[in-house]
């Protein structure tokens, strides 16, 4: 752990270097010249936007020095040629020295010109800039710190993966949920009533539904041994397949290949209130012993949660949705919050490799808390002493977090 | 014949009745559309009481209404237009006009292909091909969210939270923002401790972890006291279908 | 089975029912309740109340239509002030869906309700731009720069009511309504903020929360769902009672949804009560038993 | 080699994806977009399979005679109605070549008349469930639940009227004690903190889960539950 929070440190500080000196904007200075004719912009510099496909360049420019007296915006003029005809490309409003020519082809040079423009119409024409032409580039150095971070966690995870397979033991603490799924199923088993599983509304390409359907797997394979019905209808047709080859899976590996039925499985309504209102009509009509909700749910929850629980039903959810958290909290007997639902089929497959994997998620957890004590601290010093030591201290950490479109 | 058929039926007839009878009434609806939907209404709303044929009646109504809403809208909105319209331009001139002269795009080819091994499961030769598909699916799946739930979950709730624990405004402490802020660092904090799963939840750890909970029980708290309202907003709304567009009872 | 195990057990279809006469009862009696104006509703009241005649208060429309139900009251509400206490109104939209609300807006409150406003001299459409917080950043110190012509394709300064206007800092207050992205959020960081010019907005009730920690010092007032437009409706009634007969959603849509409210907070404080008198006497219970054994 | 193949495609398109977000050049840039319609189109032909297996369940139970059979025909019947008139876009005036949800044809009459009541009835639901939750859920059972409940019920007396002038007699230094004011610090201030922390675990909780799916330590989702 330790060596983390000495790498995590210094990533952070190679992080802030590197992004310092990415941006930088020109100082502007202006003068004050009286009534001579309007000055126009200088220094008119075009070159390659960085970190795109192609296919746009960045015209910047130094201010009018009679910014001041009644500049009212800068339109910029493009041509292939230095001496072919220019065309307007875009304005920009006054005060803005930077101006993004999104429209541009890879294969052909640019010249660029920017005209100042004040309140009496009049135009004053800036110099040429040198040809430029836009190309791709192959690493968008915006996302540096995307890269570092999201490298860090990553790294975390994969290591203690890969330690994990050394046959380390770790410690994990309980889940509650979790806990209850044997008894849950055993249950259903003595009552002698099925056993319902509703792996969300969204569709394959929801990380929720993977986690959901992994987790089918893993509890199909406990209900296979016993002789329970398992009903689980979806609202997906892909999700309706791959939950139908994982119980299948699930029943074989368990060595009861001969119990598995197609109709385990079954699609019903891509809609979702027609779904629930399907849901709801199992419920009441075979009366399920214990109903699951793990993957991604809307406004539905409520709904089926509380039915389930005129059912009397065991009732165990388990989704990342925020806002629908509170509502299975509620009429849930046990709820897996956000992380915990991912860490699910890690828990329940009980394999190192997996385990380990939660153990990174820890670290990952160490490094936003640390990056959010620091920036709290410098954040908290420079409002108080208002020093710009501190102040752009704080920046920096705000960098390394901020997500700039550039 | 069976008792709830009968019921059923007796019911609709009833409903048909009092929709015939009705045209004499000043105030109530003689939309025979408005009188399907006050009925498939009712209908659902009867399921409050208990499981009914007119609920089971209106809940398989929208299964198979709704299943073949989504299939048509698939087809017409992805499937012509994005798939068979990008191969093949020419096919799509009788519905899309607009599209049919656009040159061929052929590397969708790709999903076509894809979409027809994800079909290999109905085949009884080759059915694992269809697990092609999936491990596809899965991987795109993966990929793009590790990095978007790290863009804006991650780093984007972080950044968020780099707040100064002492809020100086005008030159003197703001007491009451101060506040706010240290029990949003704390809490934000509290509640990841919860969320640790390698570290026995004890001692100081403990303690953080017990206030994490209590964090997060307020938020469950305060979401579910907010949503209240809404969910009635929505009832407020059937209501007045019912009373008014349809029995005329409103003015 | 006691009076207070009876309660605390209440079969739940007992609650359906009561909450299905909460709302029933008052959408048939049109039952409304009188709303109180909280200092975040009544503070934009006030604002517009301060405005001198003639002041211009842009409002900008970020909504669509699927949040037409709560966002449109308010909008009407915001529209009658304006015209009662005759400021010049400026309307624009960030979302391409305002565009055509801004015409219905115009059409059903300011046409029918002030036929004597003339359009381009109390109340013009700007239309929709699109550009999102880039277009407020450029109108934050050029408006004629984005905005050629008017909606109807006047050109600018032949709109009497525009000749005046350079840029954001020429308004009063900014009024923007939706609360999704672009919304108020954005308004606040690239329009008040920087240019300092008085701000305040109605969100959905769903987004609303998110935009408190902007209130009061980057936002002057928030109108919050049906709720905050309800408020402000009432406050409207208080201010000009003429407006009791004028169409009043908000508050019409209130009254089920307040009573329903109390209904659900007197069955979660019956409860409690019937939890602990329950719990009490088991305790109770357990003692005797006790002595006995 | 039947297991390791799609093991071997989940990995390659997971890792492309997370690396071309770094790389804005052809064909990287627009690799996630691409993917995201691939997946469309996939999910349209998957649509065989559930309308197949929607059928057949139904078909199942009409002929065996299930106890709800008649029911079973109603969905059948409605989902070929729906059907016809959907895909070949019956009534409207341009016919084939018009928009699906042309105002006038078939399929949109029965989406306005037959499908929404039902969608917004079902919603409607929720007002009942919201008030049967709260009744049964908020009480103080033990310190978590009494938190529950205490922050619930500030916020559901503040958006009625009889909360607010509960505490309006407050005079003005203790003015944050006010039922509204509280309300909304209640909303804006642990709220958020309990939601950023939950929505940091879940950030991690993707991160974790897809790791272990790319690099097929976790490979449920394909049937493949052991090596």
């Amino acid at each position: 752990m330790k060596a983390f929070s000495y790498s995590f440190t210094f990533c952070c500080l190679l992080g802030l270097i590197l992004l310092a000196t990415t941006d930088g904007l020109a100082q502007v200075e202006s003068s004050d010249s009286l009534l001579s004719p309007l000055l126009p912009p200088s220094e008119v510099i075009a070159e390659d936007h960085p970190g795109d496909a192609g296919g746009a360049i960045i015209v910047r420019w130094k201010l009018s020095p009679d910014e001041d007296r009644g500049v009212t915006g800068y339109e910029i003029l493009r041509s292939t040629s230095p001496t072919g005809e220019f065309s307007s490309i875009g304005f920009a409003a006054a005060g803005s020295n930077r101006y993004i020519d999104a429209n541009t082809e890879d294969s052909l040079t640019y010249y660029y010109k920017v005209l100042a423009i004040d309140v009496s119409k009049n135009v004053s024409e800036s110099e040429l800039s040198s040809p430029v032409r836009s190309s791709a580039q192959w690493f968008d150095f915006h996302l540096l710190n995307l890269l570092i971070i999201g490298g860090l966690i990553c790294g975390a995870v994969i290591y203690f993966i890969a330690h994990a397979k050394k046959g380390k033991k770790l410690f994990l603490r309980k889940i509650a949920g979790l806990e209850a799924v044997d008894e849950a199923i055993g249950r259903a088993t003595e009552m002698g009533r099925p056993i319902l599983f509703i792996p969300g509304i969204l569709d394959m390409d929801d990380v929720q539904t993977i986690a959901g359907i992994t987790i089918l797997g893993r509890v199909a394979k406990t209900i296979a041994q016993y002789d329970t019905k398992l009903n689980v209808p979806t609202s997906r047709s892909i999700v309706m397949s791959t939950a139908m080859e994982t119980v299948k899976e699930a029943y074989i590996s368990a060595g009861r290949a001969d119990a598995y039925s197609e109709d385990f499985v079954h699609y019903v309504t891509d809609e979702q209130f027609g779904y629930v209102a399907a849901v709801d009509g199992i419920m009441v009509r075979e009366k399920p012993a214990t109903c699951f909700y793990i993957g991604a749910f809307f406004a539905e929850s409520l709904i089926m949660a509380e039915t389930g629980n005129s059912i009397g039903a065991i009732q165990i959810a388990g989704t990342a949705m925020p806002a629908q958290l509170p509502f299975f909290v509620a009429a849930c007997d046990y709820t897996l919050i956000g992380e915990e639902l991912f860490a699910a089929s890690a828990y329940l497959s009980g394999e190192p490799k997996q385990l380990g994997s939660l153990k990174g998620q820890d670290v990952g957890k160490i490094i936003a808390m640390s990056a959010i004590v620091i920036g709290a601290l410098l954040e908290t010093f420079f409002a108080i002493s208002g020093s710009s030591f501190f102040g752009s201290l704080a920046e920096l950490v705000h960098k390394l977090f901020s997500i700039v479109a550039s | 014949m069976r008792k709830d058929l009968v019921w059923l039926f007796a019911g609709i007839l009833f409903f048909g009745l009092l929709y015939l009878l009705n045209w004499g009434v000043k105030a109530i609806s003689t939309d025979l559309l408005v009188w399907i939907g006050a009925f498939l209404s009712l209908a659902i709303f009867s399921f409050l009481y208990q499981d009914n044929p007119f609920y089971k009646f209106a809940e398989h109504l929208f299964v198979g209404v709704s299943a073949a809403y989504w299939m048509c809208m698939g087809f017409w909105n992805t499937l012509v237009p994005n798939l068979i319209a990008k191969l093949h331009p020419p096919i799509v001139k009788g519905v899309l006009p607009a599209i049919a002269e656009k040159p061929p795009e052929y590397w969708y080819i790709i999903p076509a292909a894809l979409g027809i091994m994800f079909l290999m499961r109905l085949s009884p030769k080759a059915p694992w091909i269809s697990r092609w598909a999936l491990a596809f699916i899965v991987g795109t799946t993966t990929g793009l969210n590790l990095v978007r739930y790290l863009r804006s979950d991650f780093l984007g709730q972080i950044k968020s939270t780099l707040i100064p624990v002492i809020v100086v405004e005008n030159g003197s402490l703001s007491v009451g923002g101060s506040f706010s802020n240290i029990v949003i660092v704390l809490g934000v904090l509290c509640g990841l401790i919860y969320f640790f799963f390698s570290k026995e939840h004890k001692g100081i750890f403990g303690v953080a972890s017990r206030v994490g909970i209590y964090i997060l029980m307020i938020t469950f708290g305060a979401s579910f006291g907010y949503t209240v309202m809404a969910r009635i907003s929505l009832l407020v709304g059937r209501m007045r279908f019912l009373l008014g567009d349809w029995m005329g009872l409103l003015q | 089975m006691s009076f207070f195990e009876t309660i605390a057990n209440i079969d739940r279809r007992v609650i359906f029912l009561f909450i299905g006469f909460a709302v029933i009862i008052p959408v048939l009696l049109s039952f409304s309740c009188r709303e109180e104006a909280t200092p975040i509703v009544q503070s934009i009241f006030d604002k517009i109340e301060s405005l001198p005649e003639g002041s211009k208060v842009l409002m900008s429309f970020d909504y669509g239509p699927s949040t037409v139900p709560e966002v449109q009251p308010m909008v009407d509400a915001f529209l009658r002030h304006c015209c009662e206490k005759n400021l010049k109104i400026y309307m624009m939209a960030l979302w391409g869906t305002g565009h055509n609300l801004i015409s219905e807006s115009m059409e059903d409150i300011i046409e029918k309700e002030f036929p004597h406003k003339v359009y381009g001299v109390d109340y013009v459409n700007l239309g929709y731009k699109a550009g999102n917080q880039g277009l407020i950043n450029v109108i934050l110190t050029d408006m004629k720069k984005m905005y050629t012509t008017d909606a109807r394709g006047t050109e600018i300064d032949a709109v009497p009511m525009m000749v005046d206007i350079r840029n954001l800092k020429s308004f009063d207050l900014i009024l923007s309504l939706g609360g999704g992205f672009p919304g108020i959020k954005e308004w606040v960081l690239f329009g008040g903020d920087p240019g300092n010019i008085p701000m305040a907005g109605g969100a959905t009730a769903v987004s609303a929360p998110l935009l408190y920690p902007y209130y009061p010092r980057q936002l002057l007032g928030l109108l919050g769902g049906i709720k905050g437009a309800a408020e402000y409706e009432s406050a409207l009634i208080k201010g000009y009672p003429k407006f009791k007969t004028y169409s009043h959603p908000a508050i019409d849509m209130m009254g089920p949804q307040t009573v329903a409210h109390i209904v659900i907070v007197f069955f979660i404080v019956i409860g409690n009560i019937t939890f602990f008198i329950g719990r009490k006497r088991e305790e109770g219970e357990k003692r005797e038993g006790g002595v006995i054994k | 080699m039947r297991r390791q193949i799609p093991l071997i495609i989940t990995f390659i398109v997971g890792s492309v994806l997370i690396i071309s977000v770094f790389i804005p050049h052809k064909p990287f840039g627009q690799l996630g977009e691409n993917f995201s319609v691939y997946f469309d189109i996939i999910a349209v032909f998957a649509f065989i399979l559930g309308a197949g297996n929607l059928l057949r369940v139904h078909g199942n139970r009409i002929y065996k005679k299930h106890k709800d059979w008649p029911y079973s025909m109603v969905t059948v019947a409605g989902f070929t109605l729906m059907m016809i008139a959907g895909l070949f876009k019956i009534g409207g005036s341009p016919g084939i070549t018009g928009d699906l949800t042309e105002p006038g044809s078939m399929f949109e009459e029965l989406y306005m008349y037959v499908f929404t009541p039902l969608m917004a009835t079902m919603f409607a639901l929720l007002a009942f469930y919201v008030a049967s939750a709260s009744h049964r859920a908020f009480r103080a059972k033990n310190k978590e639940a009494t938190v529950l409940l205490l922050a619930a019920f500030v916020i559901l007396l503040g958006r009625t009227p009889f909360g607010v002038k509960l505490t309006s007699w407050l005079p003005d230094p203790l003015s944050f004690l006010e039922i509204p004011n509280l309300a909304s610090w209640i909303m804006s201030v642990p709220n958020m903190a309990g939601q950023r922390a939950i929505m940091v675990g879940i950030a991690l909780g993707v991160i974790s889960m897809a790791l272990r799916v790319i690099l097929g330590v976790e490979r449920t989702y394909l049937g493949a539950d052991s090596d």
